[in-house]
């Protein structure tokens, strides 16, 4: 099953950078959403997918999930979650001030006067 | 005390908290903001003494045995940067008073900056690198509100840009802690390092190890990871460029240090041989910013540049001379950094532009301003005995010594590039016929000089007072070239 | 007395001259510094007796003991001869420049404090033995020769001739720290005398001809030798008093002894020889030739310098010969040590002198401009009178200390002929007649010098002041330089004894042993030698040059401005800001995509490089789990939520596209049996897309903004790469896990020594609390910024830089 | 229109205590079934998010009159305060007690601190989203 994830994961990267890649900032916060998402299942996947019992206990289990990567994907979660809120606000108020939502018309402050 | 070595992270966290329930008054806020830096400054000089009589100071949090619990540890090297962090942090504070303007105070200015270097001490300090990660993000989260606080246009089209490689390098982060995870089952780094001399770093490990340069390097602004760096940094005012540039890119620098010290040492020809090349062509690169611009601030900026590749260089070198030198010169670069943004800034705030051509002549009205710009111009560039000669000698030394012969002529000739485009601003703004100045906008510029002078000052003690300094520096480059040190530290028993 | 301290007393002496500038205002402040440098002369004195029997002192000042870094002055024949004349000179330049500077309209604080600064630097070089401040020091010149050649900030010219001159000689500076480390660590000490004592010992290392070619370029720069001569000229800038000091007397001379210093250690290498000599002949004839060309009084002296130190560097480079020969061959190498020196002292008089005298004219007249000059002889009898000791002497001719050397230099070159190692014997020709071709120019110019400015025919028209012979205060330095050349000529033997020798004992240590087996002795009249007919010819050819000088003088227009040094250092500076300005326009486009770019493109080839060059891509299908139906379909669900999002056509279907792709992975997390983090994931993802609804209608319709298809293809083929990058990162780690998980302990303690049973929230509350608390802080920081993007709007202007 | 108004918004006071209530279940859940400080806090997110789709901005901000900028530093406090109590004792930074006590009302329960930790997370995560939500919302 990893083997699917792999490229599950590798999709989603792909489709990641494509989108950070065009011109429109809408379609680049949908491309840092698809790339937090490919990193999650990718502690998930590297935590290992055998496990048959999630890790709360209960009698008689043994065989539980490795819990290590759950917490950490958790953390990281919240994180993105953290930033993606950021990240709308400041992509719409940016739209409002420069009244375009084109990256090729936000030229940066590389201006070699 | 066993927790004397979290007060550095913990203080100013909690006095941002505090400052949350006085959006309001600024007053009380400038008050608590200095206050909250001036005790964590005394503690963490306190940690340092006591880092430097009984050795690595280590705490697994919550009672847990080493690795299974976040291990936290200060060694000389984080103390120092910690300590430096919290030094600099407080004389820009000081520097906003003036300069920052009351908006932005009354919009959680203060308990960004102390958030930030909650995250920045944190990450100097961590011995788990997934906890590494999550400070990286709380100093990540607190720039992205600093960077963007006032909402000028520019802010928030640089903002964009900045966050974006940030959300970027973040999830390569978390990417590469992933594959380490995998290959190697642990997240303490002390752990870690035992782990991967266990197994003898194979070549996935290899790997591993340039993915997190890569992530570092984004941070650290490397070749040719830097380039979001100069149009980012631009943007916000003044004091919150300084306390990017004086602390931001240098944890980036720390991380790759303290990863490719502690555990990625055993494929150096691979590894090491990259980083090198990596930190010659950021020089080159840096440099040619450097000359490229008549901005006051791209110039510097670019110079931010330019002492990153200086400090991987010496660290890539891997033995005594070029480690201490490293250390020195991180910590003179966060410094003399810091001090020449003050001092830019106050020239900005002065002509009223930060263009080199439309300045001219300050030398007349502005004396003691530009004897200070230029010691500080000095001192970035390495001339002794001021701040930056120490480190740049050492680190010259290193390279000779490891047989870096071009590499260290180099470094030596990248000086020079400094020193010219760095006297070009004292050429241009000091010298020549004066320009007229914007009446209208020129305001008093004593209380922002204050903090500004006293950096200088603390400069060139750092430079003339090297001997004081010395064993505080061969500590750190001990602890980094002897991993046995710290590990012994976290996991002993 | 430990007088490593006098170094430092010129600086901190500094410290007080604003204070004294501001406060006691109808002295002039010069004088405070002239009795600060005529002290330290007369102390300096007082180490003669010393040197006088190869004695030699040393003092340390310990600054950096755990580096091995100190100040250590060492006081032998070659640095006291120095230290006598950075004083001694010092002292009359300030005396000079209290006449010559108006207290009234100049800046004298900050002159008299550069002034200082200078002073210590220049004594330090001489007198350190140790390599690291002895850098230090030279940088302190360099430095200090900045502020003085900037000292008229206004001036254009005074800006640029103050950066050439300090990017050439700090890069110098650079260079020669780089050849002081080299050389510490082969012979693994900073202390020179130790290096010396040791040389053998490092002779033919690897680094070694590298340590000498580092340490020339440092000398090189600093003694304005071909081709870095460039600087001096532009030099001429500073007020007259620190051309007279810095530029002629002493800061120059560094380089000159610096190459001395190290002779014992580099002797002997060929290498050294042939570029210490040919350069410093090629820098004698250079200098000779084109200081005729000049039509500023300083600048004919300032090519005059230039020439001179060539002429030194290349006796420099001759006696370093004397360490590969023996018997009656050494004694006339030995010669040229003497020469070298002697020729230095004489050397420091007469240009000091000159210099003063250009000022006199400059001063008095308004002009250095030799064209607008003329038949200033009898309004200023003094003035000439010096100037023609002075050029007399510098031209080679009797009565004039300048003849002694010159004739000492003619000697060297001869011999050179005759040294048999390293092709002398086939090129060894060539020094003679580069020396003698210079020496006509030297004569040609020092005569064009003295006799266009004071003979001939006035031109009081062309002249913006009315000249009369300058004050007697002016006079006195010069006529005092005047009168020492005219007296050397006559004793040139207890000069010898008093100065040169120790100074050669010093020079070529480990040759003798006592200054009085210096066995040189000078004298005006030594025979019909080939020197004499080669001084005759000299004097005959020179002087129908300077005869028929208005015919060929056209010549040097022939020389196209953009073809020359000049010309490539300012082609060297407009390419370091116009050119690196263009090459950054070129990558740094603004555009963050192109950042991007770059950057996804390195970290997918150099990750995939080191996958497959590092032998690290594996595929363990064992290690996989097995196949899951479930799986499958949520894999393919998320795929095609993944390309919705692709091509989504309303930012509306976007959204919930990417909702599909939150909900999926939420999926996943059910199926591979983390409920917590399913449970998590479905509600954020119900946030966001409830955040991203609320900030609907701020938001723009989704627009592609005309991508071209090269545009999304260039796009695919990076996304692509970082894709697959990741697919194959992803399978090679999990074939290799190499160790096990600690996470075997997490289960076991969680019950009984955390009191939990959620293992995930337990990790999370408490065996990694810390991450979740500052993991809720990046959360609470993030509705900080959002709170403050929106509530906070400082402008809408473009350029703000005033900081609000 | 009107009365589809009022049934829906009724519906949502209903459908709004239910998650709340469920929020602080999961919230109690988190140590030994799936759940926590997180979960909790954003469910009750939802569950506001939910009363500001069925009525306008102002009668939420009415109805719950907190400054939640406030109510971060507090959970901040709260969870910093925890983690910090083991200053006190000089035991390592983050050193969780628990014991059973006997309660008057809930009878034996077992007290971890770690739950005032989670608690702090809960208050955290409630105020940084609603302060989200509230500006997001506001912002005309």
């Amino acid at each position: 099953m990893e083997f699917v994830m792999a490229i599950v994961i590798g999709i989603l990267f792909m489709a990641a950078v494509y989108l950070i890649l065009s011109k429109s900032l809408l379609r680049i916060i949908l491309g840092t959403g698809l790339l937090s998402h490919g990193a999650h299942l990718l502690i998930l996947t590297m935590g290992g997918l055998g496990g048959t019992s999630p890790p709360v206990l209960a009698e008689g289990v043994t065989d539980y999930v490795d819990p290590l990567p759950q917490a950490l994907i958790l953390t990281a979660i919240v994180i993105s979650f953290g930033v993606t809120a950021f990240i709308i606000v400041l992509f719409y108020r940016t739209y409002a001030e420069h009244k375009t939502d084109n990256m090729n018309l936000m030229k940066g402050n590389d201006e070699h006067d | 005390m066993i927790n004397l070595l979290l007060l550095p992270i913990i203080l100013p966290f909690f006095f941002a908290i505090i400052l949350l329930f006085f959006k309001e008054n600024v007053r009380v806020q400038r008050t608590l903001t200095l206050i909250g830096l001036a005790i964590s400054f005394t503690f963490s000089l306190v940690l340092m003494a006591k880092v430097k009589a009984d050795g690595v100071q280590t705490l697994t949090l919550g009672s847990w045995p080493a690795p299974f619990g976040i291990t936290m540890v200060s060694d000389m090297v984080s103390v120092l940067l910690v300590t430096t962090s919290i030094l600099i942090t407080f004389f820009i504070v000081m520097y906003s008073f003036e300069a920052i303007g009351k908006e932005r105070e009354r919009f959680y200015y203060y308990p960004a900056v102390l958030f930030m270097l909650t995250g920045v001490n944190g990450a100097f300090t961590t011995g788990d690198i997934f906890n590494m990660f999550v400070f990286f993000e709380v100093f990540l989260m607190a720039s992205y509100v600093l960077i963007v606080l006032g909402g000028e246009k520019k802010q928030l089209r640089e903002s964009i840009k900045y966050i974006l490689v940030n959300v970027i390098s973040s999830a390569l982060f978390v990417v590469a802690i992933a594959l380490l995870y995998s290959v190697i089952g642990t997240l303490n780094m002390a752990d870690i390092s035992v782990k991967i001399a266990e197994v003898g770093q194979p070549g996935i490990i290899t790997v591993i190890a340039i993915l997190f340069l890569l992530v570092f390097g984004i941070k650290g602004a490397i070749f040719p990871l830097y380039f979001w760096l100069p149009g980012s940094y631009s943007a916000p005012p003044i004091p919150v460029l300084a306390l990017f540039g004086a602390l931001l890119t240098k944890i980036g620098v720390y991380a790759i240090t303290r990863t490719y010290t502690l555990f990625f040492i055993h494929n150096m020809p691979v590894t090491h041989e990259l980083l090198l090349v990596l930190s010659i062509l950021t020089i080159v690169a840096g440099c040619i910013g450097a000359l490229a611009y008549f901005d006051l601030k791209h110039i510097m900026i670019y110079n931010i540049i330019i002492a990153v590749g200086v400090i991987l260089f010496g660290v890539a070198q891997m033995n005594d001379a070029g480690m201490t030198g490293a250390m020195f010169y991180l910590i003179h670069d966060m410094i003399i950094k810091g001090a020449l943004f003050l001092l830019i800034g106050i020239i900005i705030a002065i002509t009223g532009t930060s263009n080199l051509r439309k300045m001219g002549g300050l030398m007349k009205t502005n004396a003691p301003l530009g004897w200070m710009y230029l010691i500080a111009a000095f001192g970035l560039a390495g001339i002794p005995p001021l701040s930056g000669f120490t480190g740049k000698l050492l680190i010259v030394k290193g390279a000779f010594e490891a047989g870096n012969v071009w590499g260290s002529v180099f470094i030596l000739a990248s000086s020079l590039i400094v020193l010219l485009s760095v006297i070009r601003i004292f050429i241009y703004a000091f010298w020549g016929e004066p320009v007229e100045l914007p009446t209208t906008k020129r305001r008093s510029y004593r209380i922002m000089i204050v903090p500004a002078a006293l950096l200088v000052v603390i400069s060139i003690a750092y430079g003339v007072g090297t001997e004081w300094i010395v064993p505080y520096m061969t500590d750190a480059s001990d602890v980094l070239l002897k991993p046995s040190i710290y590990i012994d530290a976290v996991l002993k028993e | 007395m430990e007088f490593v301290l006098l170094i430092f007393l010129p600086i901190v002496a500094a410290l007080f001259v604003p204070f004294l500038y501001k406060t006691v205002k109808n002295i002039h402040t010069g004088w405070f510094v002239f009795i600060i440098s005529a002290a330290l002369f007369i102390y300096y004195l007082r180490f003669i007796e010393k040197t006088l029997n190869g004695n030699v002192d040393t003092s340390t000042l310990s600054w950096i003991p755990s580096l091995d870094i100190a100040f250590i002055a060492y006081i032998d024949g070659l640095s006291l001869l120095f230290s006598l004349l950075i004083t001694g000179i010092g002292a009359l330049v300030v005396l000079y420049s209290i006449f010559y500077l108006d207290k009234k309209r100049e800046k004298l604080n900050n002159f008299y404090v550069y002034l200082l600064m200078f002073m210590t630097a220049m004594l330090g070089i001489v007198q350190s033995d140790h390599m690291i401040t002895l850098y230090l020091f030279w940088e302190l010149t360099s430095i200090s020769s900045f502020l003085l050649i900037g000292y008229w900030y206004t001036r254009d010219r005074s800006r640029f001739g103050a950066l050439k001159s300090m990017m050439i000689t700090v890069f110098g500076g650079l260079m020669m720290l780089g050849g002081l480390v080299l050389l510490s660590i082969m012979g693994d000490t900073y202390s020179i005398r130790e290096l010396i004592a040791n040389a053998s010992s490092f002779i033919g290392h690897d680094y070694f001809t590298l340590a000498l070619v580092l340490v020339l370029l440092g000398a090189f720069t600093k003694s304005a030798q071909f081709p870095f001569y460039i600087w001096l000229p532009d030099a001429m800038e500073a007020p007259t008093p620190v051309s007279a000091y810095l530029h002629s007397a002493t800061m120059v001379k560094a380089g000159l002894y610096l190459v001395a210093r190290f002779t014992p250690i580099f002797a002997s290498s060929e290498v050294w020889i042939w570029l210490v000599t040919g350069i410093g002949l090629l820098t004698l004839f250079w200098g000779s030739f084109f200081a005729v060309k000049q039509t500023d009084l300083k600048a004919i002296l300032a090519f005059s310098t230039v020439s001179q130190l060539g002429l030194i560097m290349s006796l420099l480079g001759a006696s370093a010969v004397a360490y590969h020969v023996t018997g009656a061959d050494a004694a006339i190498f030995k010669f040229a040590a003497f020469a070298a020196i002697f020729h230095l002292i004489n050397h420091a008089m007469f240009k000091g002198s000159l210099f003063m005298v250009a000022g006199i004219v400059d001063h008095e007249t308004g002009t250095r401009d030799i064209r607008k000059l003329g038949g200033l002889m009898s309004i200023m009898p003094v003035s000439f009178t010096v100037a023609f000791i002075g050029s007399m002497s510098m031209a080679g001719l009797p009565p004039f200390g300048g003849f002694l050397s010159k004739e000492l230099f003619l000697t060297s070159m001869l011999a050179l002929r005759d040294f048999e190692l390293f092709n002398f014997a086939t090129w060894g020709i060539i020094f003679p007649i580069v020396a003698w071709v210079a020496s006509v120019f030297t004569f040609v110019y020092s005569f064009y010098f003295v006799f266009k400015t004071f003979a001939g025919k006035r031109k009081m028209q062309s002249l913006p002041k009315e000249p009369k012979e300058t004050s007697l205060g002016m006079l006195l330095s010069p006529v005092v330089l005047a009168a020492i050349v005219v007296v050397i000529f006559f004793i040139p033997n207890l000069i010898g004894k008093m100065f040169v020798k120790p100074a050669v004992v010093a020079m070529q240590s480990g040759l003798y042993n006592h200054p009085d087996e210096v066995t040189v002795n000078v004298s005006a009249w030594h025979g019909w030698s080939p020197e004499l007919m080669m001084t005759l010819g000299i004097i005959a050819l020179g002087a129908f040059l300077f005869l028929t000088m208005s015919k060929w003088q056209k010549l040097y227009d022939i020389q196209p401005q953009y073809f020359s040094l000049n010309a490539l250092y300012d082609t060297l500076m407009v390419f370091g800001e116009s050119g690196m300005n263009r090459l950054s326009r070129f990558y740094m486009t603004g555009l963050i995509r192109t950042y991007l770019v770059y950057m996804f493109a390195f970290i997918a080839a150099i990750t995939t490089a080191a996958l497959f060059i590092q032998d690290a891509f594996a595929v363990d299908m064992e290690s996989f789990s097995p196949l899951n139906t479930y799986g499958i379909m949520t894999a393919v669900i998320l795929v095609l939520a993944v390309v919705m999002v692709l091509f989504a056509k309303t930012r509306l279907a976007a959204i919930i596209a990417l909702g599909g792709v939150g909900y999926s992975v939420a999926l996943f997390f059910v199926i591979y049996k983390a409920p917590d983090l399913a449970l998590t994931q479905l509600v954020i993802e119900t946030v966001s897309v409830a955040l991203f609804l609320l900030a609907f209608h701020h938001l723009p319709a989704l627009k592609r903004h005309g991508e071209s298809t090269k545009f999304r293809l260039g796009n695919f083929i990076i996304a692509a790469a970082v894709g697959i990058t990741m697919t194959l990162l992803a399978l090679s780690a999990h074939s290799q896990k190499l160790i096990p998980s600690i996470s075997q302990y997490y289960k076991d303690t969680v019950f009984t020594e955390a009191a939990g049973g959620n293992i995930v929230n337990v990790i999370l509350v408490d065996y990694r609390g810390f991450d979740t608390l500052f993991e809720i802080a990046v959360l609470a920081i993030a509705g900080i910024g959002v709170y403050s993007m929106i509530r906070l709007r400082l402008s809408r202007k473009e350029n703000s830089d005033e900081n609000k | 229109m009107k009365t589809n108004d009022v049934i829906l918004q009724t519906g949502t006071k209903v459908v709004f205590f239910i998650i709340f209530l469920f929020s602080i279940h999961i919230f109690f859940a988190g140590h030994f079934a799936p759940g926590g400080g997180f979960v909790g806090g954003l469910l009750t997110t939802a569950a506001i998010v939910l009363l500001l789709l069925a009525f306008d901005l102002k009668t939420v901000q009415k109805a719950l009159p907190f400054n939640f900028m406030i109510v971060v530093a507090v959970g901040l406090l709260l969870a910093l305060g925890t983690a910090a109590g083991s200053i006190l004792f000089d035991v390592p930074f983050f050193t969780h007690a628990y014991d059973d006590f006997n309660l008057p009302l809930f009878g034996v329960s077992s007290l971890h601190t770690a739950m005032i930790f989670d608690a702090g997370v809960y208050l955290v995560v409630v105020g940084s989203t609603i302060t989200m939500i509230q500006t997001i919302g506001g912002d005309s």
